[in-house]
């Protein structure tokens, strides 16, 4: 899947007029939203297309870009039609600053959007708020990016660890006991991950212990083997992405699901259909899923993914959607692009239902700037009828009941002058 | 010969100062020409060890590294100010280069590659497991380069991209006039012995081992000042940027560039980080590009581009 | 304590032989061609898709079967078009070459295949623990040991039996006086070459039934490989041997008493050894350096 | 007095004696030629006295020194220079750096960062003065290896010569070159000898240069000293007739 733009060259304004030069554009760039008319209002969205998150990322720019199509198809933002520009930050933290800054600087870009990696996330939002530029967080989920290090300019879509953790932290605990082990990844997202957990499990009594594992690592016996030996009885699984995968390979593999109860926050459908069926359990949150029986739009927008990917719509395709539409929306709104008078309106801001797309209109805290959506606790299971059926939600949580109270979050929103 | 020596100089200089105004109507951005700049830097610091004295190191990222950590630490922890902070990123990854090289520099060939990948992922390891001090896997944030105050003035480098983009290439101007420099001594002269023939400079009275350690400890030096750079233009740190694929990146910049000239890896740097930004937005295939980059310029351009240039003229 | 210690170390060693699969092929190749094959991993990525891609008309063993052969294939045309004009140059050229060509295995498969990772099912009694003692020794790691096993025979044979091997043991020790002998060296490293890299799709086979595939995953199995064979002393293909076993306890052990470390520390003892042994735990004075 | 004593060396790679018990002295001034017939050890012999690796057992004393634990640099360091049978040369620079080189190696100036214009003007006058002793003077500028085969071993020659050592170890200077540069460097070597007065150790196949300058002979044969003397001398030894017409036959 080709995520592409328009080249690079001398006299942009010219070539993009050039009718033969949009015709090579055709060719190797088909998802380029162009101008018609009006010079376009653009959106820069920065994501990890390549690496380990490629799967994700690419997913998130899959909604994001249906997100666009649909707003153009409707008038746009203020009358100008959009265009979404899709910059690879690869990954890694320099390449992802240097494309935030090569959006706003050379692409003018109004808004931006990204990054799956928290850490990269962080560092675009230094630049963002730098720039004066309204930044939407898609997928990022540690805590400080609406906590310690939130700012003015940045809104988040998808959940915070902490919101993920107290949504099925005392499903776990009623379910199956007080006694944990963490097999946790050795950066931010594990540690905040954990810490959520265990402020969770201490105040209901209960004991835990954990392994620490790098990122990366593709055998899990040495740290299964010491989960074992503390015979919890559940082993909270932390992991993402290709890790998760693998470590519940293995702990299947292991014959541990028989004796203990496994869960954790995220088992997203991406790594749901990366394992094979056998590694399909436990206990886990989505904080979208495509299957939601009576909530109005949802079914649309699953199969407009569908017809795109061939799949059902994952979480992060929403992101992606979601990120697109709020920023449309508020713009359209205000019936401005100015960023402090947008992201006062937003603070506070109730989704629509057609970008909701979940029961409740989540708002956007005003506090923190953390979208209250609603986290879907479930249990992992084969496929049952469709192929994407992997998951049945035993029990939604409201996003504001999963946060907490504002304070907690340890966010100090500093407006400009 | 000399005449024309000078005039490539001056032409050099000339790009490099007003790249500020050519590149925007070309479709750049400052920000991407101050990343040259920095990546250049690095790769000639590289380079000094691999085109003038013959010596493959393929972990020469962890110096870069360190060195932005070292600046990083420092303008976070220690003392908000900019030069300070260069100082202490470079002296880290000098000494941890000068460190380390004590182990390696008996290795030759492949066996000196390996062996510096491996320590250089010992870094990288560190860096990516001691998160309590640097961040870990999310790197170490919260510190920003600060103005340098002039006396007269004040140079505004933390918003304005422009003045940023003259404080670097300032201090690129510094760094390379000391690499010039020392190349055109006599022991840059026995760097360049060793490079040639090794078996002879050791029956000229060189100790080998002593000058590739001082000729390596000196390019971990130039690495870590530019690694500190590099952490001011990100305001960031991470350990990535000690890794080995960084290392991979630097070492074709300079073979790109041509490994003979002194000038050429940072052509390869501009070449290899212009079209890596360029290509990673138009297509998201962009590593097979790179990837197929590195292979067409190892097959048919082995000498690199200035070397092919100067070739074909002959 | 004790009992968790001797999990560690047994499991050590499974770990380990998986390295030394991955590593020995590494080793053949960097012996006789003197080139350090960063694309290793990809290759083994390469053995694990192909695995994954006839699977479903071979099953799970006729994809064990027919994957390493083809990918040995992939290898040697490889070796024909890319590495072969880099013999007698510099080893930076092979090693930017490999370098470059990782980029594009791992996002060759990418485009393939696509990003998402692939579920890659195991025959059901190999999925099964021996014993509840015992949950770590799967039918499968087992079988996984089994293989390395098999397969390190196969190569002792090779090596000290047949005419090729022979000829490439004695190209690894000095290939000028192969040459003068009038064997055909090209033919000869092309060949070596290939059973590299047959090692490598077999890891890749063996790798996705454990740990699922990704186009990413090589790119984290290449260095222990690496280490091993620093550790062991490079040109010794025993000192792989137990260079691959030595760091899969190393790592295991670690994982015990300070877990972060864990990764570290085959770096660590690289250190040491090269400190203590320069030239590695098994190689020889000269070799390479 | 003796430049350069070596007394019972022995070097063994493995099971291979490749130097055996073999004593050595020059002396100040001489002109010492070492012969033998391949594979006798002629080159493992130099190696060890220029410290490319140490002996398994003996002993070396140059200039009254015990030298034998040396590393090769600090035997330069002390007047010892060499050239190789295959010539060692750097290509890629002219004629003039490469003498340079070795030139500022003996200024002591190798670890300088900078060098003062007195300092290279006494640098430039010694390479001068070396190029005009090997006749390279007019062709300073050329890159050394676009040099014919005579004047790189010239090159490599006025290298060692830069040095200013009081020892000069030549390997085979005249391997592998027609007679009219056999007969020039030759002369160059007589030359140095008698005008100059450097102590020189020879290894040479070519019996005419020999006899022709050499003050004493020293036989090698399968890492053994089989005799010394004289030319005159050596020329009439049964023993190193034997061993030359045995290895011939």
């Amino acid at each position: 899947m080709p995520i592409s733009r328009r080249s690079w060259s001398v006299d942009r304004r010219t070539i993009l007029k050039s009718g033969a030069l949009i015709a090579a554009a055709q060719i190797t760039s088909p998802f380029v939203i162009r101008a018609r008319g009006e010079t376009p209002i653009r959106i820069g969205m920065v994501d990890p297309l390549t690496g380990v998150y490629a799967a994700i990322a690419q997913n998130e720019v899959v909604g994001a870009k249906y997100a666009a199509e649909e707003i153009n198809k409707k008038g746009g933002i203020l009358g100008r039609p959009i265009e979404l520009l899709v910059e690879d930050s690869a990954n890694d933290v320099g390449t992802g600053v240097q494309k935030t800054r090569k959006l706003i600087d050379r692409d003018q870009v109004s808004f931006i959007i990204g990054d799956v990696n928290s850490g990269i996330a962080i560092a675009m939002a230094q630049v963002t708020s730098e720039k004066k530029v309204l930044h939407v967080v898609s997928g990022g989920h540690t805590d400080p990016i609406t906590g310690t290090s939130c700012s003015w300019n940045v809104f988040r879509v998808c959940n915070s660890t902490a919101m993920d953790a107290n949504a099925i932290a005392t499903t776990l605990i009623e379910k199956f006991g007080k006694k944990w082990y963490f097999l946790t990844p050795d950066y931010a997202y594990g540690h905040s991950v954990q810490a959520s957990f265990e402020k969770i499990l201490k105040s209901a009594g209960g004991t835990s212990a954990a392994s620490l594992v790098p990122l990366g690592t593709p055998d899990y016996s040495a740290y299964l083997i010491q989960a074992k030996a503390y015979s919890p009885q559940v082993l909270i699984n932390v992991m993402g992405g290709g890790d998760q995968v693998a470590s519940l390979k293995q702990f299947v593999q292991f014959g541990l699901d028989k004796q203990m109860a496994v869960g954790g926050t995220l088992f997203e459908l991406e790594s749901i259909r990366a394992v094979p069926d056998g590694a399909r359990v436990g206990w886990w949150t989505m904080e979208w899923w495509w299957d939601q029986p009576g909530v109005p739009h949802v079914a649309e927008f699953n199969a407009a993914m569908k017809k795109i990917t061939g799949s059902a719509a994952t979480a992060r395709n929403w992101f992606g959607y979601a990120s697109v539409q709020t920023l449309a929306v508020i713009a359209n709104q205000e019936k401005t692009l100015d960023a402090p008078k947008l992201a006062h309106a937003l603070a506070g801001f109730k989704l629509p239902p057609e970008i909701a797309l979940q029961p409740g209109a989540p708002e956007y805290r005003a506090g923190d700037h953390e979208l209250m959506s609603t986290v879907f606790v479930g249990e992992a299971h084969p496929p049952q009828g469709d192929a994407d059926n992997m998951f049945t939600v035993k029990s939604p949580v409201p996003g504001d009941k999963a946060a907490g109270p504002v304070e907690e979050s340890g966010c100090k929103m500093q407006w400009p002058a | 010969m000399q005449s024309r020596k000078l005039i490539v100089l001056v032409a050099i200089w000339a790009v490099l100062l007003l790249a500020p105004y050519w590149m925007a109507p070309l479709g750049g951005y400052t920000a991407l020409a101050t990343r040259v700049l920095v990546l250049g830097l690095a790769a000639m610091s590289l380079n000094f060890l691999l085109g003038f004295t013959g010596v493959l190191s393929f972990g020469h990222a962890a110096w870069f590294g360190l060195g932005a950590y070292g600046a990083g630490l420092t303008l976070k922890h220690l003392a908000t100010s900019t030069p300070l902070a260069l100082l202490a990123g470079m002296l880290l990854g000098g000494l941890c280069g000068a460190i380390l090289g004590t182990l390696i520099v008996r290795r030759r060939g492949v066996y000196f590659a390996m062996v510096t990948i491996a320590f250089g992922q010992v870094f990288y390891y560190i860096a990516f497991q001691w998160s309590s001090l640097t961040g870990g896997d999310d790197g170490l944030r919260g510190f920003a380069r600060q103005p340098i105050d002039l006396g007269v003035f004040r140079l505004d480098i933390l918003t304005d991209a422009t003045a940023f983009y003259y404080f670097v290439l300032s201090c690129f101007a510094l760094a390379v006039a000391a690499m010039g420099f020392i190349l055109r001594s006599p022991f840059g002269r026995t760097m360049i012995a060793i490079r040639e023939n090794e078996r002879r400079s050791r029956f000229l009275g060189i100790p080998i081992e002593r000058h590739i350690w001082i000729a390596f400890t000196l390019s971990c030096f130039f690495m870590g000042f530019a690694g500190a750079l590099y952490a001011l233009v990100n305001n960031f740190a991470d350990p990535h940027g000690l890794h080995y694929s960084q290392s991979g990146d630097f070492v074709m910049m300079a073979v790109m560039g041509g490994m003979r000239s002194f000038w050429g890896p940072l052509l390869g740097a501009a070449v290899f980080v212009v079209l890596q930004d360029y290509l990673s937005s138009v297509t998201v295939n962009w590593m097979s590009f790179v990837g197929l980059l590195f292979i067409l310029v190892v097959l048919f351009f082995p000498r690199g581009l200035l070397g092919f240039f100067q070739r074909s003229r002959a | 304590m004790t009992l968790l210690l001797l999990f560690n170390i047994t499991n050590g060693l499974i770990v380990g032989a998986f390295y030394v699969l991955m590593a020995l092929g590494l080793s053949l190749i960097l012996n006789l061609s003197n080139v350090i094959n960063f694309a290793h991993g990809g290759f083994l990525v390469i053995g694990g898709y192909i695995a994954y891609a006839i699977s479903p008309y071979v099953g799970f063993w006729g994809a064990l079967l027919l994957a390493p052969p083809l990918t040995a294939l992939i290898g040697l045309a490889v070796e024909r078009v890319l590495i072969r004009p880099l013999y007698g140059r510099d080893p930076l050229y092979s090693l930017l070459l490999t370098f470059g060509l990782a980029f594009m295995i791992e996002d060759g498969t990418r485009f393939i295949f696509g990003p998402q990772g692939k579920p890659v099912a195991i025959p059901p009694f190999l999925a099964q623990p021996l014993s509840n003692d015992l949950f770590f020794i799967t039918g499968y790691r087992l079988f996984m040991v089994a293989m390395v096993i098999v397969a390190i025979a196969l190569l002792f044979v090779l090596l000290r039996y047949t005419r090729l091997g022979i000829r490439i043991r004695a190209g690894t020790l000095d290939l000028e006086t192969v040459a003068a002998l009038g064997i055909n060296v090209r033919m000869l490293r092309s060949l070596n070459f290939a059973v590299g890299i047959f090692l490598a799709g077999l890891s890749g086979v063996l790798a996705a039934g454990q740990l699922g595939l990704e186009p990413t995953m090589g790119t984290g199995l290449l260095m222990p490989s690496f280490i091993a064979i620093i550790v062991g002393g490079i040109g010794s293909l025993p000192g792989t041997l137990a260079g691959g076993l030595l760091i899969g306890v190393a790592s295991g052990v670690t994982a015990v008493f300070f877990p972060a470390a864990s990764e570290a520390v085959i770096y660590m003892m690289m250190a040491v050894v090269l400190l203590a042994r320069p030239r590695g735990l098994f190689g020889e004075e000269g070799m390479m350096s | 007095m003796n430049v350069l004593e070596i007394n019972n060396v022995t070097k063994r790679f493995g099971n291979l004696v490749a130097v055996r018990e073999v004593s050595l002295n020059v002396a100040k001034g001489e002109l010492c030629a070492i012969i033998g017939p391949n594979g006798a050890g002629k080159t493992t012999f130099f190696n060890l006295i220029s410290g490319f690796f140490p002996p398994t057992s003996g002993t070396i004393i140059f200039d009254g020194r015990d030298i034998t634990r040396l590393a090769t640099h600090q035997r330069v360091a002390r007047g010892m220079a060499r050239t190789f049978q295959i010539t060692e040369i750097f290509p890629e620079l002219t004629v003039f750096e490469n003498v340079r080189i070795a030139a500022e190696v003996a200024g002591g100036y190798r670890l300088r960062p900078w060098i003062n214009r007195v300092e290279a003007t006494k640098v430039r006058a010694h390479v001068e003065g070396t190029l005009k002793l090997v006749a390279l003077d007019n062709r300073s500028d050329r890159l050394v290896g676009e040099l014919s085969h005579g004047d790189q071993r010239a090159a490599e020659i006025a290298m060692a010569l830069a040095l200013k050592p009081h020892l000069l170890l030549l390997d085979e200077p005249t391997a592998g070159m027609g007679d009219q540069e056999t007969f020039q460097i030759s002369q160059l070597i007589r030359k140095l000898h008698r005008d100059s007065n450097y102590s020189i150790v020879l290894i040479e196949h070519d019996m005419r240069v020999v006899f022709n300058l050499a003050d004493r002979v020293c036989v090698l044969d399968q890492g053994r000293m089989l005799a010394q003397g004289t030319p005159k001398q050596i020329a009439a030894n049964e023993a190193v007739q034997a061993a030359y017409l045995g290895h011939a036959a």
